[in-house]
């Protein structure tokens, strides 16, 4: 077990490299091949009247004129080490980990990303809560009613609901629901109340999103439930359970559910996973300052250190989500060993 | 603590206060408006009413007054922040030499001493400026503010390395020793020859060149002055520290801030400021519909980068006449226009070029930038309405219906040798909508005479210094039209025109917002001009250049922006400055 | 009256395609410590009638009618709670795939020990003893430690004995085995036909096997029933089905039954054909396509349904062909041909 | 409730053409794969709604410049005549009119309709294009890891690992923010749709490649696969002619509700501005468009449904498909 958890988290080092390094080359090594010098990669950094000689400045400031290896050296070397800015009357030190400064800013990108994650995570793990429960109970009816009308309203909202861009939804939702003055029943997006703050308000900013996502995610995990129901409820260990004479509850929640959500976990965790690493549509449709809206702004502005930064902590969330879902998975089926 | 809570007991205030006021009858004028005398008429408020008079007039102090960005400031440090709005609310917290008076309409193009006691004293035929200095102005700690401080203000805003949104006024006009490099990086560097400071309350300017109009120079906010053991470079700004009337309580980038009353701000060192409210809450990156939304249904009050309604709130505002007469709509000193690049053939014939004039259809292209109130007016030179030395002319007038004159428009194309139209390419920037909307609107509308454009967007980054700016890319990309826009940095005919009619500031190398005027003739007006000290007859040679590149056709001038902006609810004093082209911040309060 | 008796059971589902007669008028009767082996191949009826006495079909799509009683009770006309409160306890049942039968992320002991308590409002910790007492009864070694394995850990054998501890830990006294030997090794299927022989008399329970090997029921059954298209072709003793078949089909099954006393070169004798639709049930009688000695009745047994009837003895079969000329076939053409071929 | 029973004659348990076949004596065997799918999805009338649904917009897609000549106009023409100048709305509200048969943009007032039926176009190329570069990688890939197992398996499934940790979708806007607008030799649409065909293609296919991986796993213990191989069939003749027929049913399954997916992503990157360049129409644009109009709801809702009805209509085909070909999926 212990062996099975280092040989995976070395692993996931390495993918997370292998993320950082691709990230990397997308943002410099494309542009290069595209024609960009130093210079005129400097040029977005720096304000809208600067004169060549500021542009070139800036590119050494920059380190633009290393070569790329160099370049991507400093940023893994900072991660690791930690890195120093000069940001004017002195050097500062930042500690490891440094996803560096931002090249608009000037200002280091991990307090920011600290920032921003409560938001993301208040966001992912709100609306988890949400599209389990309301997922799972009606996947779980669904089954058991198969066939009945139930069934067939509830399977055809959540294939509508798997059928809906969110960033749609999301529109009409706000157009609805809080632009619209007569149904102002919540404030939209832009203005998030941190939960030690208060905790109503940190509802009431959250509670449109995390239903439109909820209903995307909770249309795909009611099919889930239910197709792993009926599979699970035609197994013999079902029947075995009935004979038993077990009350049908539980045989439905016991010996049924347990085995319909293994699968289901998985998916779980590896959904919350990528979401905590920001809901990048949910986020830009809501305006909500999360990780998923910085990474569009970073990307947009092409403040690389920030999108380093971003992408980084995502493929972490990723990563460390498989991990943890390989770790449950063996915990639920004891059938599963680690190895 | 204290403050806080304070700060909240108020905040509850505004909102009771609020609520009567929707209770109250509404419509009816306030008592204090009926009683503040002072903009001569206590007439119900009407559209435009702000352009011209004080709405709501008060002196009534105390409240909050919540403001939202769509977006986020370049920077909140005095030194490192270009954008209109910034300058117009930085004067809540810092004084500058000079400044932009807080008063209506024209009045506020004046400038008035802030920290200086009076005017500049411009001496060697206005090579030297001099400014003395009040006495009595502290810094939020309580710190004296001398002569020294905004000395050094001006020097650290000279490394561009550390503050890459600023200007380059300073660097570019004051005699800097050589290879000065600003005040990090050449500490110990004697800059007398550049600023003089003979004592704590006096400041001398030295400039390599006379300049007529170095007050304007004096108002930037990179004169308002920083302690040097205060300074953190790039983290200045976020910890400023204040010398106005308000310091900042809270202060998370990205997500907005607050400013609360400094208690070491004098009156009496400040006739222009009356700081009404006991704070300001700003959010930053708000969606920018619902600002609209929130100004309208009355709980927030401006939208502090003034760009004015968008589109969706703008049915609702102009179809409902109690909306409607709740809204200014201002005229900034922004020209939105196409650059006709002569070095594209065959736009290097004036006859083609004139063609493009004649047929543009000005109408969809005021559509395209937003329409009447929320576009802007449709213009037809560059110099706006708002600057010194604007006149109205019309040197091709497409037609009476304003949407093009396809039969002069035929015939430039005759007389250019292209009867039957000719092919190019427009630029735009990709992430501007309505830039996109005004270059699909040319594209329909030369179309008509056979004017073929391909609509090439590129990223706005890299606009001026790879594509449409760069005079290599252009040509062999035949780029013949590009979209443009400038905003004066202040009122005056160089502020607006140098940086954008003047052939020399076309690089090879890219970057200037120049694509298109290559005239030496407006060269050398522009030299005279700038050597002209008379104001009048400035004016008079900076109109003669406008009329000068609207005659070569390098430029199709689409619209000088409008804005539609929604008036506070809660909000007292509420007056258009046209020096900022929106909302005065430092005049307005709370009911 | 006996203690399990079947009246003319019928269990049908309607289906898109049409009604499936799973089961098509049953009946027979059992006494306790007796054993019957109901025999049949796949589709047969034969699962679905079992399942129909534990009442597992209540609530579902099936269509019941027809009596069950249970020692004194009737069943298909009981509540649902009711029926399950018997079931586990009154009368229970083995399944024929342990792995899938079993709960795989549930311990043996655990799903003994809820057996268990489901009917007897014991601690957890009586239940575990009890549950190790189970499964030392059936043989595992060291319950003690078994017992917190998870059913994947067991071997097949010890699989299907873990089964049949759960099964039996509530004592019950109708006992039913669906193919319990099936998915295990030959070996090992004859251990476990030991050990249910050694428990019924033990716990003396009336017991039904069903099998579509012949072979299983041959030593465990006092009678048995064959079962063909959801009906009951033939039912006697043991001796009355192996010694005087009657039917052609158990002629069938007899002749495609492996046997150990057979030489191994010997050839089976299958039945030609496949089931028959359970939906479009073959005019007449039902296993007339398939039969070898169909001509024979005259062409009756394409248009008639031969009854039930009983031969000598409780001696039953379903057949047009009169009892004399089926004497003959099995005396002349079958049965020396199973002994020499 | 459904009762545990063997035979149930049921839609998907069981064996249901055994139990309809024997009477008509006709053999089970006899039947493809394919003719007892096609039965099935006959029956399935949802499914087969989709599915005519899914017909009809490739012909939309494929006919666009027909269908608006018939109903529309072109979708770049300008109708500023009919546009408020003040407000940018249509004059009449929404602009629809028997010439304008969903109404009319803001701002220019081109004809919604047209630019609906020409998003087609954009929409389903991308998202079939970016299906078969998923699915052509995915196969290749899967099938090798699966059949060869080892190392190639295992390096093989490490890179579907490390695909699947990556943002997705962050990776997919900076990509096609990044590339400038003319590159390796294309320009314009060609590009923009090259481009996003071929980031979302590539990076969809290891959800491909993960199913095929496994289907190869259990086929290649399979007997016909042992056979071919003991008579002396070499890695790429059983790869292609004994494993690849046998997973065309899963690769046309997921590859029918990989379609939807894509048409979402497709739709996601314009919606971010990252997509096709306007002028050409696309439904992820004109809802971008649309956000900033929300007091004119005919603009987004026309899009908005247009995204909705594909991506409902495939995802109802291949749910339908599946049932049909894998019943045990359900």
């Amino acid at each position: 077990m212990v062996t099975y958890i280092i040989r995976r988290l070395i692993w996931a080092f390495v993918m997370l490299t292998i993320v950082s390094i691709v990230t990397f080359a997308i943002f410099f090594l494309v542009p290069r091949l595209a024609g960009a010098t130093s210079e005129s990669l400097a040029a977005r950094y720096v304000g809208r009247t600067a004169s060549a000689e500021q542009v070139k400045i800036a590119a050494e400031k920059l380190g633009f004129n290393d070569p790329l290896v160099v370049q991507y050296g400093r940023f893994a070397k900072g991660i690791v080490a930690g890195a120093d800015y000069d940001y004017g009357p002195g050097v500062e030190h930042c500690p490891a980990p440094c996803f560096g400064y931002s090249f608009l800013t000037r200002l280091p990108v991990w307090p920011d990303l600290m920032d921003r994650l409560p938001v993301t995570i208040s966001l992912a793990i709100g609306a988890a809560v949400i599209w389990v429960i309301a997922g799972v109970a009606t996947g779980v009816l669904s089954a058991l009613k198969r066939g009945s009308v139930f069934d067939r309203a509830a399977m055809s909202v959540a294939l509508a609901g798997v059928s809906l861009p969110i960033f749609f939804t999301g529109i009409v939702s706000l157009v609805v629901f809080s632009y619209g003055t007569p149904f102002r029943i919540t404030a939209p997006g832009g203005s998030f109340t941190p939960f030690d703050e208060n905790p109503a308000m940190w509802a009431y900013n959250l509670i449109l999103p995390w239903i439109t996502l909820a209903f995307l995610y909770a249309a795909g995990y009611a099919r889930l439930t239910r197709a792993g129901m009926l599979e699970t409820m035609n197994e013999d260990y079902i029947r075995t359970a009935r004979a038993k004479g077990l009350n049908e509850r539980t045989v439905v929640v016991k010996h049924g559910l347990r085995g319909a959500l293994t699968p289901i976990l998985t998916i779980f965790g590896l959904d919350l996973g990528l979401l905590l690493g920001g809901a990048v549509l949910t986020e830009s449709t809501y305006s909500l300052p999360g990780m998923g809206k910085y990474a569009i702004d970073a990307i947009l502005a092409q403040d690389l250190p920030k999108v380093m930064g971003v992408t980084l902590v995502a493929a972490f969330f990723v990563v460390f989500a498989n991990l943890i879902v390989d770790l449950l998975y063996a915990v639920v089926d004891p059938r599963v060993r680690l190895g | 603590m204290l403050r806080r809570r304070l700060g909240v007991a108020a905040t509850g205030a505004v909102l009771a206060l609020a609520v009567a006021a929707c209770g109250g009858g509404s419509g009816s004028s306030t008592p204090s408006s009926s009683g503040g005398a002072a903009a001569g008429s206590d007439s119900k408020a009407e559209f435009n009413a702000a352009l011209t008079q004080v709405v709501n007039p008060s002196d009534k102090k105390g409240g909050i007054l919540k403001f939202a960005n769509g977006g986020d400031w370049d920077s909140l440090d005095p030194g490192d922040t270009y954008y209109g709005y910034s300058w117009n609310f930085i004067r809540l917290y810092g004084r500058s030499l000079l400044m932009f008076k807080s008063a209506v309409g024209k009045e506020g193009n004046q400038l008035v001493p802030d920290l200086a006691e009076d005017m500049g004293t411009p001496s060697d035929d206005a090579k030297t400026w001099t400014y003395k200095l009040k006495k009595g102005i502290k810094f939020e700690d309580g710190t004296p503010v001398t002569s020294k401080d905004v000395k050094y203000a001006v020097e650290r805003s000279f490394d561009k390395e550390v503050f890459p949104d600023g200007y380059t006024y300073f660097n570019d006009f004051l005699d800097w020793p050589k290879g000065y490099k600003g005040a990090y990086k050449s500490k110990d560097v004697n800059t007398d020859s550049a600023i003089e400071t003979p004592d704590d309350y006096t400041i001398v300017f030295h400039l390599k060149q006379p300049l007529s109009n170095f007050d304007y120079f004096a108002q930037l906010p990179a004169t308002i002055p920083v302690p040097k053991d205060k300074d953190t470079g790039a983290k200045y700004k976020e910890h400023i520290i204040s010398t106005g009337p308000y310091k900042f309580e809270k202060n998370e980038i990205g997500k907005g801030f607050t400013l609360v009353r400094n208690d070491k701000w004098d009156p009496a060192t400040d006739p222009n400021r009356k700081a009404l409210p006991d704070g300001y809450e700003v959010s930053t990156n708000v969606n920018a519909d619902d600002i609209d939304n929130r100004i309208i249904a009355g709980d927030l009050d401006v939208d502090v980068a003034g760009i004015g309604a968008q589109p969706a709130a703008l049915g609702r505002l102009l179809s409902d006449p109690a909306m409607k007469a709740n809204t200014d709509n201002p005229t900034s000193t922004r020209l939105w226009y196409t650059s006709i690049n002569g070095n594209v053939p065959p736009l290097d014939n004036i006859e083609c070029r004139k063609a493009v004039e004649y047929a543009a259809d000005k109408v969809a292209l005021q559509t395209a930038w937003g329409g009447e109130f929320s576009g802007g007016q449709i213009a037809t030179s560059m110099l706006p309405p708002a600057i010194p030395g604007h006149e109205d002319f019309n040197l091709y007038p497409p037609g009476a219906d304003n949407k093009g004159d396809l039969a002069k428009a035929k015939e430039a194309l005759a007389a250019c040798g292209q009867p039957n139209g000719f092919e190019t390419n427009i630029s735009y920037r990709a992430e501007r909508p309505k830039e996109k909307a005004a270059a699909e609107a040319l594209q329909q509308s030369l179309g008509r005479v056979g004017i073929k454009l391909t609509l090439k967007p590129f990223p706005q980054a890299d606009y001026f210094a790879l594509y449409a700016g760069k005079p290599g890319y252009a040509k062999e990309n035949k780029i013949g039209l590009a979209q443009n826009g400038w905003m004066s940095d202040w009122p005056d005919g160089f502020g607006f025109l140098q940086q954008i009619v003047d052939s020399r500031v076309i690089r090879d190398t890219g970057g200037s917002s120049n694509i298109s005027v290559r005239d030496p003739e407006v060269d050398k007006l522009i030299d005279q001009a700038m050597k002209e000290t008379d104001t009048n007859a400035r004016n008079a040679l900076w109109t003669q250049i406008d009329k000068k590149v609207m005659e070569g056709a390098y430029v199709l001038p689409n619209v000088w922006t409008k804005t539609l902006l929604v008036r506070s609810k809660n909000a007292t004093n509420i007056f258009v400055n046209e020096a900022y082209g929106m909302y005065d911040y430092l005049g307005m309060g709370v009911k | 009256m006996s203690f399990l008796e079947l009246k003319d059971l019928r269990i049908h589902f309607p289906t898109d395609d049409g009604l499936v007669k799973s089961v098509d008028g049953l009946s027979f009767t059992l006494e306790r410590g007796k054993t019957l082996g109901i025999v049949g191949e796949s589709g047969s009826g034969k699962s679905v009638t079992s399942l129909g006495i534990l009442g597992l079909h209540k609530g579902g799509r099936a269509r019941i009618s027809g009596e069950i009683w249970l020692d004194g009770e009737e069943l298909v006309g009981a509540s649902q709670e009711h029926v399950r409160t018997l079931r586990g306890k009154k009368m229970a049942m083995i399944f024929q795939d342990p792995l899938s039968a079993m709960h795989p992320f549930y311990t043996v002991g655990d799903q003994i020990i809820e057996a268990y308590r489901i009917h007897n409002d014991v601690s957890k910790k009586v239940a575990r003893k009890h549950a190790i007492d189970m499964l030392g009864r059936v043989g595992i070694p060291q319950p003690e430690r078994r017992v917190d394995s998870y059913p994947h850990e067991f071997s097949g054998g010890m699989r299907q004995r873990a089964m049949i501890a759960m099964a039996l830990s509530c004592d019950p006294e109708l006992l039913i085995a669906d193919e319990p030997t099936t998915a295990l090794d030959v070996t090992v299927q004859a251990q476990i036909l030991d050990l249910m022989r050694d428990l019924q008399r033990d716990f003396n329970a009336a017991l039904i096997i069903i099998t579509h090997d012949l072979g299983v029921v041959a030593e465990l059954s006092d009678d048995i029933l064959v079962m063909y298209g959801g009906k009951c072709v033939e039912y006697g003793t043991s001796d009355d089905i192996f010694e005087r078949p009657e039917h052609p089909y158990t002629w069938g099954l007899l002749g495609s039954m492996p046997r150990l006393d057979r030489e191994p070169t010997e050839r089976l004798m299958p039945i030609k054909g496949s089931p028959p639709s359970l939906i479009n049930v073959p005019s007449g009688c039902a296993f007339h396509p398939r039969c070898a000695f169909e001509e024979r009745t005259g062409g009756r047994a394409a248009t008639q349904v031969p009854e039930l009837l009983e031969t000598e003895g409780g001696h039953l079969v379903r057949c047009h062909l009169p009892r004399e000329r089926r004497r003959a076939i099995w005396e002349n053409e079958i049965k020396p041909n199973l002994e020499a071929s | 409730m459904t009762a545990p029973m063997d035979v149930t004659g049921g839609d998907t348990q069981a064996t249901p053409e055994a139990v309809v076949d024997a009477s008509g004596g006709k053999a089970i065997q006899g039947r493809s794969l394919g003719q007892i799918a096609w039965m099935r999805l006959k029956r399935d009338k949802v499914a087969l709604a989709g599915g005519l649904i899914v017909i009809l917009l490739i012909l939309i897609a494929v006919f666009a410049p027909v269908i608006v000549g018939a109903f529309g106009q072109d979708p770049t023409q300008f109708n500023s005549d009919l546009i408020d100048s003040s407000t940018m709305a249509p004059k009449t509200g929404t602009g629809i009119s028997a010439e304008h048969l969903f109404g009319l943009e803001p701002v220019n007032g081109r004809d919604i309709f047209s630019r609906v039926v020409y998003g087609a176009r954009i929409s389903l190329l991308i998202a079939f294009l970016a299906t078969l570069l998923s699915v052509v990688i995915g196969t290749l890939l899967g099938v090798t890891a699966g059949y060869f197992g080892g190392l190639v398996d295992s390096i093989i499934s490490k890179t579907m690992d490390v695909f699947l940790a990556f943002p997705i979708l962050v990776f997919a806007i900076a990509l096609a923010g990044i590339v400038p607008d003319s590159a390796f030799g294309l320009t314009g649409d060609t590009l923009r749709v090259s481009l996003l065909v071929f980031i979302i293609g590539f990076f969809n296919w290891p959800y491909i490649g993960r199913i095929i991986r496994g289907q190869t796993l259990s086929l290649r213990e399979r007997e016909f696969v042992d056979a071919a191989r003991s008579l002396g069939a070499r890695g790429p003749y059983i790869i292609f002619r004994e494993l690849l027929p046998n997973l065309v049913a899963p690769i046309l399954v997921y590859a029918t509700l990989l379609i939807p997916t894509n048409v979402l992503f497709e739709a996601a990157l314009s919606f971010l501005g990252v997509g096709v360049r306007p002028p050409t129409p696309t439904w992820g644009g004109m809802l971008s468009d649309a956000v900033r109009f929300y007091t004119i709801p005919h603009f987004m809702f026309f899009p908005g449904m247009a995204i909705f009805i594909t991506v409902l209509a495939f995802n109802l085909f291949g749910d339908g498909l599946r049932d049909a070909l894998d019943p045990k999926a359900r």
